[in-house]
């Protein structure tokens, strides 16, 4: 894994991250033959940047290591899918085995990291990314929590601001909590941070922003150094 | 004893009203839409069901929500794009909800298929699914006590079975399967092969035909 | 199942059972197609007794379902053994688990029925079979504690009367328990046995020995009628 | 990620004294004889060693047994017929002997696998081996409350392992291993074959490589 930047790199010669570089920036970081659950949604897409000879090991949470990449055409199995519940491929070494194991497997602490979306994180490493909590929205957990009290690491990915500007890395989660205490880094489309389990947020590196700017509308503590 | 059951009709006969009734799958690899089917034509109602999703589309567990014979659901993730059958029981409030973790829905039912009476997960600890449970410090770190699910009877499916009742899955269609085949009375498998004992390598049978009382071929 | 005799049947012109006929005698009170684990020891023999089309399936809880009898010459595999560690052999629609898995079947109650033997058994049906107690002595439990906890039914298979001529069906067990009414039936040399769970216990057959001559000698409540 | 190591003594290096050892096996079926040889020459003292036994006649883990590396062991069974070395440490008070019901040794190892913080069973209510343990009654059943056992290092055996250290093992001699490889910091294995990746059938596979840290093929 690659070492916490003694001091943040500001990218303020271009705009944000788009999508797939995000999920890039994120999957240079993923060490090599390392076991990775990676959450639905944007999470998912950080396989498309492992590279082949990494050796990382994909785990699906519906009872699966050695996944491959998304199934096409005549690779479609409806037995073979991914947590999303999209059609997956299996990588020569996989296993599969039940629900009851691939839970043990996570909550056990056996996967070396997983990467989930987020409503809010904060800043002691708070996860809110399971329900909004409005009125009338149905809950719907999955294995959210599993993964964010079991894995070793937890990486978030997500946009810091929501479409209204808030800023996605508060004080304290206001949406209902997934779990506490558990992320560890935050990779987003302006920062990626690293959270230090004393409330204080590291940045590592921006990216059409600078450590000032990005201070002066983040609302928890910011520090620009590990020291 | 497993029964060969002709039908999936005989293999669902006799489930009671008021049932707990455990179905398998994650969306709709491993859901037992025959076994579902026939149950929808048997006409048990008044059911809590226990799966990991709340129904997708039009068949299958949504289904059997449609149907109107499911008092309760317990789930991990009921919500989903193609969920609607669900979504509208539940906002009128015809069907009432449980969501548990997904992993602690998982052990929970291993728990009743083991006999251990209750058992202790960080796995939600400070959240809204643990509320009104009782936490414990164990070496520093908190948990929350879970209690298992046993069930009256377990709706799953299977790649291939012998005419003892072991079985032996496919790919990720196994998911929850093996586990609710252990915390049902009854255990009752849709497979798509029925063959010999000591046609399955008993290296790598996953569900022993102890915990399968039931079971009907269907057409694949 | 045999059902309970309505009133006890002595054999008094004859002697007590030898050890094979106890085991027959158990043998042919195991219902068709049930899944059994026998005991170290004795209850070992009566897999002897099982007529081959009982159906009757051998649990190991040493990880197998399926057992066959004893292995000899050439069949003998040092990977495939009985809970006494003697080699065994494999029947058609076997399979084999893990430890935690083979009890966890045991402890959740998916055992038809175990055999085990006994220093003493209560009135009320609490089992003492793992530990005599006595100074110095080596304390070893197995599966004796997980056995008569998880399975539906508890026979058990022992002389009744020590060397010494003490009984060892008893009002309370003078040994340290290995679990609390848990026993159903006991097959002895001289007598059957039902517990009730009511403190009675009913004798459902004896040989060499009276009904009156065994109320003699047992400081039980004995019942010659379930009723 | 698994290594692949060139001998038993590479596989066992860096054992520290103090060390808890989980040593699979049921009698010498599944025992690592040749991880335990390695074990002797390495020569880490003052250990915990759980396993099913105390040791069978002079070789195994009767021969760390007498060796003298052994502060304490867990297990199931110690007295058999041939455990001489032990009952001869044990009488002479030269080891700790903490005996646990079968079961419950299986699952304390497979709770700590599982990050399960406790759990209760009904095994062992009543007797000696739950005095000062923690009782609860639920749903009018006395549990008892028993705590997980973790590990520093498990010596295994298995039969086949691909080089991600996805096992299989064969027939009873799986016993305790693939538990055991859950409940332990650092995993090894003594194998009889490895192979590549995809050689084995992954709906077969009995211990996945997650759990395995460090391989090493012994003849058979």
């Amino acid at each position: 894994m690659r070492p916490v930047s003694a001091s943040v790199v500001e990218h303020t010669d271009r705009g944000p991250l788009g999508r797939d570089e995000m999920a890039r920036v994120l999957a240079g970081d993923i060490p090599r033959g390392a076991y990775v659950n990676l959450g639905i949604g944007q999470p998912t897409t950080v396989a498309d940047h492992l590279p082949p000879d990494a050796g990382v090991i994909l785990h699906t949470e519906n009872g699966m290591l050695g996944m491959g990449p998304a199934a096409t055409g005549d690779a479609i199995d409806p037995d073979l899918i991914n947590a999303g519940k999209s059609p997956v491929t299996e990588l020569p070494g996989a296993s599969y085995f039940h629900h009851a194991d691939s839970f043990a497997m996570m909550r056990g602490g056996h996967l070396d990291l997983c990467v989930l979306g987020a409503y809010q994180v904060s800043a002691s490493g708070d996860l809110a990314n399971w329900h909004t909590g409005e009125p009338g929205a149905i809950p719907a957990v999955g294995g959210a929590m599993d993964l964010a009290v079991g894995a070793k690491r937890v990486f978030v990915l997500m946009s810091l601001f929501t479409r209204a500007g808030e800023p996605k890395i508060v004080r304290e989660c206001t949406y209902p909590l997934t779990a506490l205490r558990c992320v560890d880094r935050i990779y987003t489309d302006v920062a990626t941070f690293e959270i230090t389990g004393d409330d204080r947020v590291v940045v590592r590196e921006t990216w059409g922003i600078s450590f000032a700017e990005l201070r002066s509308r983040l609302d928890v503590r910011l520090e620009r150094d590990v020291h | 004893m497993t029964l060969l059951c002709a039908s999936a009709d005989e293999a669902v006969s006799g489930i009671a009203d008021g049932s707990t009734v455990l179905v398998g799958g994650f969306g709709t690899a491993g859901m037992p839409f025959e076994l579902i089917d026939a149950l929808i034509r048997q006409g048990a109602r008044n059911l809590t069901v226990v799966s990991n999703n709340a129904g997708n589309a039009d068949t299958g567990l949504a289904a059997l929500l449609a149907a109107g014979q499911v008092r309760k659901i317990v789930c991990s993730f009921p919500r989903q794009t193609d969920s609607w059958v669900f979504d509208e029981l539940y906002r009128s409030g015809k069907i009432e909800l449980e969501v548990a973790p997904q992993g602690t829905l998982a052990e929970r039912m291993r728990a009743a298929g083991a006999g251990i009476g209750g058992f202790y997960t960080r796995t939600g600890v400070g959240t809204l699914l643990a509320e009104g449970k009782e936490t414990r410090e164990i070496e520093g770190r908190t948990y929350v006590l879970e209690l298992p699910i046993a069930a009256d009877v377990a709706l799953i499916s299977a790649h291939t079975a012998d005419t003892l009742g072991n079985l032996v899955y496919r790919k990720t269609a196994r998911n929850f399967a093996p586990v609710m085949a252990t915390a049902a009375t009854t255990t009752v498998v849709q497979v798509r092969h029925v063959v010999e004992p000591g046609e399955l390598d008993p290296e790598a049978v996953v569900t022993p035909g102890i915990y399968v009382d039931r079971i009907v071929r269907v057409p694949s």
